[in-house]
């Protein structure tokens, strides 16, 4: 990578963007399409003007039908293109887990390999505030369970551009999940195209007592934990796994066989959820050679509300985030660290 | 019998509540009091209204999260919405669920939901309910033009009608889905068509004029209370603001300033404002004024729920 | 262009080929050499061979886990089939998938699917991929009566002719969903007028007969290819088995003997036949009686699939 | 509960069956609706005749329409009705998610307890050979994930009526998963109704040195496998969850307290499955004060293949859950324990 494309920053969203524009420069056979994918809002600029920087016919709305779109996205990929489907909300994808689940993992599998499925499935986790029980859903663990799929979630501009072209050229379905408060996140990106290899974790903070693994979003809150953690002298590392299916445990592991201990924070809910795997895969590994510590931290075990007071309650944040690896590291011992929001969800104004 | 005066004055208050209570929304938005998206109707009045006032009380309404309009069309309770919004604890779901999720049983309505066409097939599963327990009751859904394109709205007329059950489909046509056309959604505006294929007796109400859209839900309830299975009316109408939020959209370019006015010419909150004896209107519109500021006022001074009921509510008792 | 003789013998050809196969499957399957479902089309061949003799070699086919018949009629390979339903290495999908999922790319002939309906807007999604590179290539999908109460069929039919995509749909009504009657699951029996709304034309073939079949997917075929958008034919048809396995099924008690003796009485496999000259005819069975011998020995002799393949092919490389 | 009634051995479908009359009969609200519930086949039995005995209204075929039929039962039970919505196969739920996670499982907490949501959905896992990638899948963790929903798995005649019964009165939507094999399965089963409470697991076997945890029809290979391990001088303890949402890992974490390990044995696939969960949860609770020893066995991490000898290597069977808990305790050695097929497997002939 040039020294110059390493100095430019650039936004999440417009990593996104830049990342398909390349590939669909490169393959004619990449087109992107979803629910509102040419309006002038164009996805979080994520898609914007694709239409007319291409044609219409590789950056086209639809009508509200995701189950028949994933099927049309499929076939496409049947013939030989590269669809990118985007959708406004992750909840969105319980109307396409048929085509999904039933079909798209399976298409490799059950033709033996003579069918590839180059598709790739953009869905957007809709948290800001106020979305409420059917607009915050992160449904990534359900495709994790199911053999045929891959999922990635990059936090960074860096890795959004490279997942993104990698999701793109990879033969397989790849949901690719991305968190409404990072698109104005600005990072380093590189000019040119690049490919982030899915199944290989980030080391973002090097520490000694404790291994903290953020899925999406809360990465973010994961680094402001660790900060406030230095004051009370527990020094975290913390990693983002970038991807989930294929995902790279390795990293975790070598991670807590320094810290001994482990805490998982996710997007979603605990329960048969990416914490919950990469709790079991920690403590498989380790089962009986070593008593490693270990914690999920998740959504509540709720619907998500609406109201302010209940949502934050909803939420992990930087502050249960440390009382957590705090808790872990010191047994029933008391600590409250400052709460202070997050500053890309203060900053957020509505309507959506 | 209700008097022809009296009938006018009952509708107009609906339509006026619904235009006011929503405008006051639209303007103290910005303060971030309703930390919730709100989906306006400010427009499209006349659907609810005209179909409320062709059922009766204990008739079922199921809508969508455009559904400030049709919980005050049906009666909802006024403070429990707009404590709702406040995300406080007298609203009608304790804060919890938001503008997308109004409810209030009491009245039969339905909670509504934020995924389009979702509830649907659940008001085809009530009004099987009803028929299974032969009740006369009725129920009627109300969904937007894009609803008819999952195919779940297919699939709900199909059972709808091969069961013969006792429910009105009610699809507000405002032209768009978001920003996205009908053109861009549909090869031919023919939706009535498509509905009679069911052997579902179908019909377009083309200009948002409520006493037509009145006249025609009333046709309707009538011949599905003397049991000839579902009906189904196309009300064309359009939506004034911005699909979320409380703005004006016509920066964003996706239609034109031509096609607005043209709807705003026939606002039937105006017009049917304009039948009424000007100190009769007056009147109405000072008691709807003095409810909204009420309920605002009841909103601000309630109270947030406690934390402590994050979890309550995830199963029912 | 092929002399109308050599075209009746290739017709007769195939509709043989796969009833014969199948009357094979039924017989050896008391054996559990086959340890997987079988859907079999007896009955229903002309169909396949119809909309397929109207195809060329270089159109794509979509169908279902009833997909023997389209699976031959498309010029599939026929010991890769049955070495795929003996769960056998040379099978098509390695033995890893049976007989609901052939598949045969190198004929154009997608991968069939067990769940109902899901293959549709797959078929439609090829079709709009050769439409963007400006193929004169065009899709056809197979599909059952019960599959078009899916909502998904709906949303497909909107999408193809919202964007006037080459595919021809061809619904194979066999009046039944497994043991439901058509009554129990459509409203009213008049599919083609609920299609012809999206603006697909849209055409019933009522007794199943190839020729009737064969020409209107001609006609069908030509104006897809001369960019008019989708088309559409229901093709009654009858399944002489049960719905899955080897048996006959009247004593279950869901259809008549009397239905199933006056569909037996249009077999078009026995009706083709006797419009070839008797040695025409001995010669083509002959043929294809020992290319099904060399196939099921095929079968017999090949191995099943290393342990180890379990884990291959799970992700594409 | 009667002597008399606790001395007749009836099947697990006829159990289930008892079950649905009972509550029929006690409730006119209960129906029963879905793909060929009034077909001669009777869902195995377990429909057989309710449209004859009952009326035509409460046993009833539907159009192939799955999703609008979940929002049939969700409006139904809205108006105070209580469905049993039945699916042939569990793989067809995957048509049914958005309106049981984004509706059904929200419909209470939205409305603050205003909805009940008692709906009671029956997939039934579709296994015995060659059901192959489509047919085979059993999606109970999907369901684990969401707040909201109950799920459980009775694997006896026994939990099958009690859980039947419970579910049908539970005024919450509940996954009721039925494997296939068991159907045919008899035991002890009062004639009269009851409830088996759902959050208690079952001891269904003591031992000293394994904790063995069956999910479905594989705790009769557990068993089995109980039995070749004493053999080898591996006292195992078996326990059955029945139901799995809510979970009871009290049972489970005393028996590995006792232990020290424990092996969790899914009809489905360990990645953020149903055995991650529970491992999860066990990994947390000993977290740091005890090494214990954790392992998942499930199908393997592919689509399910139907030719036999794929398919007999993708499911865990009583050999592989046998040497799967003697691994754990013997690390490193090897012991392969006789292969035998399970009888129901064996015995099984199609067409389907
Ligand atoms: C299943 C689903 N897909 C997409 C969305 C995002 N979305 C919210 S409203 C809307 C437009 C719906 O249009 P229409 O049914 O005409 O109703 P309107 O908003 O015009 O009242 C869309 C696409 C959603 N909420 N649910
Ligand atoms: C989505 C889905 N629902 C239910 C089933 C179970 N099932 C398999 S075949 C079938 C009947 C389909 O009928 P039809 O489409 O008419 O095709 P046919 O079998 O008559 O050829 C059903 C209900 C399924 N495979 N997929
Ligand atoms: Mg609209
Ligand atoms: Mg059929």
């Amino acid at each position: 990578m040039s020294s110059i494309s390493e100095n430019r920053e650039i936004t999440y969203a417009e990593a996104l963007h830049e990342a398909t524009v390349q590939e669909m420069e490169r393959d004619s056979g990449v087109f992107v399409f979803g629910l509102g994918v040419d309006d002038p809002k164009g996805m979080y600029g994520s898609t914007r003007d694709l239409h007319t920087m291409f044609s219409p016919d590789r950056n086209f709305d639809t009508p509200l039908s995701e189950d028949a779109m994933t099927g049309v996205a499929i076939g496409a990929a049947m013939a030989g293109m590269r669809p990118i489907h985007v959708h406004q909300r992750m909840d969105f994808l319980l109307l396409c887990m048929n085509q999904l689940v039933n079909c798209a993992a399976k298409a490799s599998y059950v033709t033996a390999g003579a069918v590839a499925m180059p598709i790739v499935v953009r869905g957007i986790i809709g948290r800001s505030w106020g979305q409420g029980a059917q607009h915050s859903q992160a449904v990534h663990s359900m495709f994790m369970h199911v053999p045929g799929l891959k999922v990635v979630a990059p936090t960074t501009p860096h890795d959004a551009k490279g997942c993104m072209i990698a999701a793109i050229r990879d033969n397989n379905p790849v949901i690719f999940m991305e968190h409404r408060m990072l698109y104005q996140l600005r990072g380093f990106v590189p000019t040119e195209a690049y490919e982030v290899p899915f199944g290989k974790a980030r080391v973002l903070r090097k520490g000694r007592d404790v291994t903290i693994v953020g899925i999406s979003h809360p990465i973010l809150d994961c680094l402001r934990a660790a900060n406030s953690l230095d004051a009370v002298g527990i020094s975290a590392e913390v990693i983002d796994p970038v991807s989930l299916a294929p995902l790279d445990i390795d990293t975790i592991a070598d991670s807590v066989s320094k810290t001994g201990s482990l805490l998982v924070v996710d997007t979603s809910w605990t329960n048969c959820g990416a914490s919950a795997e990469i709790v079991a895969q920690i403590a498989e590994r380790f089962a009986g050679d070593r008593a490693v510590r270990l914690r999920r931290l998740g959504y509540a075990p709720t619907s998500c509300p609406t109201t302010k007071p209940l949502e934050n309650a909803f939420y992990p944040d930087a502050a249960s985030i440390a009382q957590a690896a705090f808790g872990l590291l010191h047994k029933g011992e008391e600590w409250r660290p400052l709460a202070t929001e997050a500053k890309e969800i203060t900053e957020f104004r509505g309507p959506f | 019998m209700m008097d022809a005066q009296d009938d006018l004055v009952n509708l107009y208050r609906s339509l006026f509540l619904i235009r006011r209570v929503e405008e006051r929304i639209a303007e103290i938005y910005h303060t971030d009091k309703i930390k919730s998206p709100v989906h306006l109707s400010i427009g499209q009045e006349s659907v609810s209204v005209g179909v409320c006032a062709a059922m009766r009380p204990d008739d079922i309404a199921f809508g969508t999260y455009r559904g400030h309009a049709l919980y005050l069309a049906k009666g909802g309770d006024l403070n429990a919405m707009i404590s709702e919004l406040y995300g406080k604890a007298a609203g009608c779901a304790r804060g919890k669920a938001g503008s997308m999720h109004l409810v209030d049983m009491a009245v039969g309505m339905m909670p509504t939901s934020a995924i389009v066409a979702t509830t649907i097939p659940q008001a085809v599963g009530y009004a099987m309910a009803l028929k299974m327990r032969g009740s006369n009751q009725m129920v009627a859904v109300f969904f937007g033009d894009g609803s008819t394109e999952e195919g779940v709205f297919s699939e709900s007329l199909n059972f709808a009608a091969l069961k013969k059950l006792p429910i009105l489909f009610v699809c507000e046509n405002n032209l768009y889905a978001i920003y996205s056309s009908m053109k861009a959604r549909w090869p031919a505006d023919n939706l009535c068509d498509r509905v009679a294929s069911y052997g579902i007796p179908a019909a377009r109400i083309a200009d948002g004029d409520l006493d037509a859209i009145r006249t025609a839900a009333s046709a309707a309830v009538t011949a599905i209370r003397r049991g000839n299975g579902p009906q189904f009316l196309e009300c064309m109408t359009y939506r004034w603001h911005d699909h979320v939020g409380p703005g004006e959209d016509l920066h964003i370019g996706y239609r034109t300033a031509e096609e607005l006015a043209a709807w705003k010419a026939k606002d039937q909150v105006a017009l049917t404002g304009a039948r009424l004896a000007p100190d009769v209107r007056a009147r109405v519109e000072q008691a709807v004024e003095d409810a909204i500021d009420a309920a605002f006022a009841f909103a601000e001074q309630d109270l947030f729920p406690d934390v402590a009921e994050l979890h309550d509510h995830v199963f029912h008792q």
